[in-house]
């Protein structure tokens, strides 16, 4: 009893020599239907303004002020998907206090730079993921937070589950662990910041 | 002659998209709603965001191995969705639980609802607009329940503490005086945001008189837990059907009579209070030492055929597990009733009516998990 | 008051009318010479919380809320009066005072009647 | 998650309280040295486990005779699971007297159902698609399950979300999973699959676990494997 039941192909009824055989079009099942939703999204740096104007030898100091400035403010868009969702709050609580860091949780994607997946990304949550990707301005960098962020995680094996954010999104720094705990998160962002510093001239 | 009007000058309804990743939806929570100036004239809740299969995957673990996806399908209260698990296989495989081990799980579990209703406090302050500030009362109380948590079972989130049976292994020596110790830190912050919420002025005149219910209408939509007891239902699985040993303790049962937020609100922080006097009750009748695992555990835990439901009293609710079992080690079919899930299916009928303001006062007096909703 | 005098104290005016101009160019032009643009498919759809808009931003909206926003409106422009009051209110004299008294006292009528008359609930 | 040391059965321990079950017998523990094969005991040979749950039938004056009068004119055959501890009483109807069954076990007040307590479908295979219904009274402290079967392909069952509005979203969810088609339902649109999903039915036996990919090489970013140091 086969899962899908598509609708049984039409048989064309006289084959005429030399017309091309034209495949039957069955109507599209719904899971081919969301494979065009679930293509990755390209990863673009953009070109800042300032490197055609600066001569070269100024870009230098420049990019080190930018990267500076840059990676001790990361805003990152609150974007509690699951369980890793409550690890990341109890980060961003006083305990293990983010702000120390001038990491301030931002709700709209319109002012942040990191986007933390803290969570298992679904294929039906998929295109709004990349949709928020998208919508962020451009020095904008992924925290892929959990296993299930990083590749499925304990729902790897389902077929409702995209097994890892970086089949659809540019990851940068993956921090282990199911959830991790706010050290590891912290870890993650200091990972990121060092990261930040160490590609400021491409 | 007769002037029909333009239809563009028409005040229509817009639909107010409060999407997936939303500050106030407590996760990946969708609802379009229609709005007709202030007043919402439609909501139509999109849910299956989170929907992660954990019921097919529990069918491919066996029964130890399904523990783990308890914790990560209830993220808030991780011991009852385990005892509702484990309480399941137990009654298929009619295993006696010693008598420390049921002592153990009451005390965790309780401390977890605090854990729990503490997140709840947080998150509904944030809703009723008191930015931060309940959040940092609420979750240092929750990192002191986490610590204790963690010295029991190792993680903070996910425990994977309870087994068929019993418990995984012994809990440390100073457990008692551990527990005294944070009951004393969440009595306190139980009275902290006690303080800022309960008596504020606009919190109460925010939450007085809205999304009321009443108690066959919260019966037919097959509410539980905290949302059932505030239309007025005095239902509590602990006190009427009573399972593990939680008939040794007495304790009563907050109800509330309107149905509204504020009542919702009301009864779970008398919850909190109820169930910090269960743990030192449960503190004092702990036997001292004892087996925390039957003696006669088969090697292999393998169920006889045949079905069981049993169900648990969440902080959010009833949180049921109709297990069937074909023989063998693996559940053959495993159906986690969710109380998130039930409690959320009301909200459309909640919400018609109201202001647009007071949606989000709703959505976050059901207190609802997106993981326990889409499973 | 020399028309000297009247001048410089509208030197400060000017100053702060160039430092409040120079203020905003530069966090403009900066954030247009800095920042690595990049036209992205999804950058331009309006965020609606991670799904594509729906419904018509031409929707006509109710008249209620033009109501709201003219008692703000008539309330504020009265704010504004209040402050060159409240700054000279200790050496302006009695008349002054229940001039300003007067002008509140009307204002506080037409708030009195837009209540009374139920502008300020919503209900349908 | 291994077995706590403390606690290894030791060989003559009989396979737990339940009568029925046959669980083999498990092995000699193994802090004996390995003896050699011929003294091992031979292991006696496994029943054929019963396959299917026994059943008990309910005591007189249970739940179902109250079933049968309020809604007379319903064949239906009642039995109980000795694991639901006498709790539950299992009542299997035919798919056409849903509904006459369901109003009455809500509307009669010597049965007062009015708690849909958890509606879940489970998927036989070979014997077809089934759906259980779990009943509470609050008034009169008594639970009762309702079943009906259905084949794989006329997969209807009438639905009962008029009756019990809490059964809205579990049908619609049973649908998404099984494909059963609760016909009547006000809205039957996939919940917790997208929309235009209406034909993958993941809860259902046949449709297997996703194959773990292997190092997702050609999905990441060129050179982010690399790392700096």
């Amino acid at each position: 009893m086969t899962a899908q039941k598509a609708a049984p192909p039409t048989l064309p009824e006289k084959q005429v020599e030399g017309a091309p055989v034209v495949a039957p079009q069955r109507e599209q099942t719904g899971i081919e239907r969301e494979a065009e939703r679930l293509t990755p999204v390209p990863y673009e740096p953009g070109t800042a303004l300032y490197r055609q104007i600066l001569p070269g030898i100024l870009q230098v100091p420049a990019d080190a002020m930018l990267a500076l400035s840059r990676k001790s403010s990361l805003w990152p868009m609150t974007f509690g998907l699951a369980c890793c969702a409550i690890e990341m709050i109890a980060t961003f609580m006083s305990r293990h206090d983010l702000d120390r860091f001038g990491i301030v949780p931002w709700p709209s994607p319109r002012q942040s730079d990191v986007m933390i997946v803290s969570g298992t990304g679904t294929k039906k949550m998929a295109p709004a993921v990349k949709l928020l990707y998208e919508q962020m301005p451009n020095p904008k960098w992924v925290i892929a937070m959990g296993a299930c962020a990083t590749n499925g995680g304990p729902y790897t094996r389902y077929d409702r589950v995209v097994q890892g954010v970086d089949k659809i999104i540019p990851v940068d720094v993956y921090v282990p662990g199911c959830p991790p705990r706010p050290e590891a998160l912290i870890d993650g962002m200091l990972a990121l910041q060092h990261k930040i510093m160490e590609e400021r001239n491409k | 002659m007769v002037l029909e009007r333009d239809p563009a000058l028409e005040v229509v309804d817009m639909p107010i998209n409060m999407g997936p990743q939303h500050p106030s939806t407590h996760g990946v929570f969708r609802m379009v709603l229609v709005v007709n100036g202030e007043k919402i004239v439609d909501l139509v809740p999109h849910i299956g965001y989170m929907h992660r299969g954990g019921e097919k995957l529990m069918e491919a673990m066996d029964f130890r191995q399904g523990i783990g996806y308890c914790d990560r399908t209830e993220y808030l209260a991780q011991f009852s969705a385990e005892l509702a698990y484990c309480l399941a296989v137990e009654r298929l495989m009619d295993l006696q639980v010693p008598e420390r081990a049921e002592y153990i799980r009451v005390i965790l579990t309780e401390m977890n609802r605090l854990s729990s209703h503490f997140m709840f406090a947080g998150a509904f302050g944030v809703d009723a607009g008191v930015f931060a500030t309940s959040f940092t009362y609420a979750f240092p109380q929750r990192e002191f329940l986490q610590e204790v948590f963690e010295e029991v079972s190792g993680d903070r989130l996910m425990y994977a503490y309870f087994r068929v049976g019993g418990l995984a292994w012994e809990v440390p020596d100073n457990f008692v005086q551990r527990v005294h110790e944070v009951l004393v830190h969440s009595a306190q912050g139980l009275k902290d945001i006690d303080d800022l919420l309960t008596k504020n002025e606009i919190f109460m005149a925010r939450c007085q008189n809205i999304g009321n219910f009443s108690a066959d209408q919260a019966i037919a939509y097959g509410l539980s837990g905290p949302m059932l007891r505030a239309s007025g239902v005095p239902w509590d699985l602990r006190k009427d059907e009573p399972y593990s040993v939680y008939d040794r303790f007495n304790f009563e049962i907050p109800v509330g009579n309107y149905g509204d937020v504020y009542d919702r609100y009301l009864v779970r922080m008398e919850e909190m209070r109820q169930s910090i006097s269960i743990i030192e009750q449960a503190l004092e009748q702990l036997p001292p030492d004892g087996p925390i695992v039957p003696e006669k555990m088969p090697r292999r835990l393998r169920t006889p055929p045949g079905e069981v439901y049993a169900k648990v009293e969440a902080p959010r609710g009833e949180w049921g597990v109709y297990l069937v079992s074909k023989g063998g080690d693996k559940p053959y079919r495993l159906k986690m009733r969710s109380p998130s899930f039930c409690n959320l299916s009301a909200l459309r009928d909640m919400t018609i009516g109201q202001y647009l303001a007071d949606a989000v006062m709703i959505l976050g007096s059901m207190d609802i998990v997106l993981c326990d909703v889409d499973r | 008051m020399t028309f000297q005098a009247l001048l410089d104290s509208y030197l400060a005016v000017f100053i702060a009318a160039i430092i409040g101009f120079f203020l905003v160019a530069s966090a403009l032009i900066a954030a247009r010479v800095l920042a690595p643009f990049s036209k992205e498919k999804g950058k331009s759809i309006s965020y609606e919380c991670g799904m594509l808009p729906i419904g018509s931003t031409r929707a006509s909206i109710p008249i209620r809320y033009y109501l709201f926003a003219i008692l703000f409106l008539i309330f504020d422009v009265e704010a504004v009066f209040l402050f060159p009051w409240a700054v000279s209110f200790g050496h302006a004299g009695k008349a002054a005072f229940w001039e300003m008294v007067l002008f509140i006292g009307i204002l506080g009528a037409g708030l009195g009647y837009a209540w009374k008359k139920g502008v300020l609930q919503w209900n349908k | 998650m291994t077995l706590p040391e403390g606690q290894e059965p030791d060989a003559t321990s009989d396979p737990g309280a339940t009568p029925e079950a046959a669980a083999p017998a498990p092995e000699v523990a193994a802090e004996t040295p390995a003896k050699p094969a011929a003294e091992r005991p031979v292991r006696p040979a496994k029943e054929a486990e019963p396959k299917e749950a026994p059943r008990v039938a309910p005591p007189a004056g249970s739940i179902n005779e109250t079933l049968a009068a309020a809604a007379p004119g319903v064949v239906f055959n009642a039995y109980m699971v000795p694991e639901m501890k006498g709790e539950c009483v299992t009542v299997e109807v035919s798919r056409d007297d849903l509904t006459a069954v369901m109003t009455a076990a809500r509307d009669d007040e010597r049965l007062d159902l009015k708690y849909l307590r958890c509606l879940s479908g489970v998927d036989w295979q070979d014997e077809g698609l089934e759906v259980v219904y779990h009943l509470w009274s609050f008034t009169k402290k008594h639970s009762l399950q309702v079943k009906t079967r259905v084949t794989y392909d006329d997969a209807n069952v009438p639905s009962i979300a008029t009756i019990y509005p809490a059964a809205d979203w579990h049908e619609r969810e049973t649908r998404d999973m099984f494909g059963i088609n609760f016909e009547g339902h006000w809205n039957l649109v996939p919940l917790l699959l997208p929309e235009d999903m209406t034909d993958h039915f993941p809860l259902r036996k046949d449709n297997p676990l996703q194959e773990i990919e292997e190092w997702q090489g050609e999905n990441l970013r060129d050179g982010a494997g690399e790392g700096d140091e």
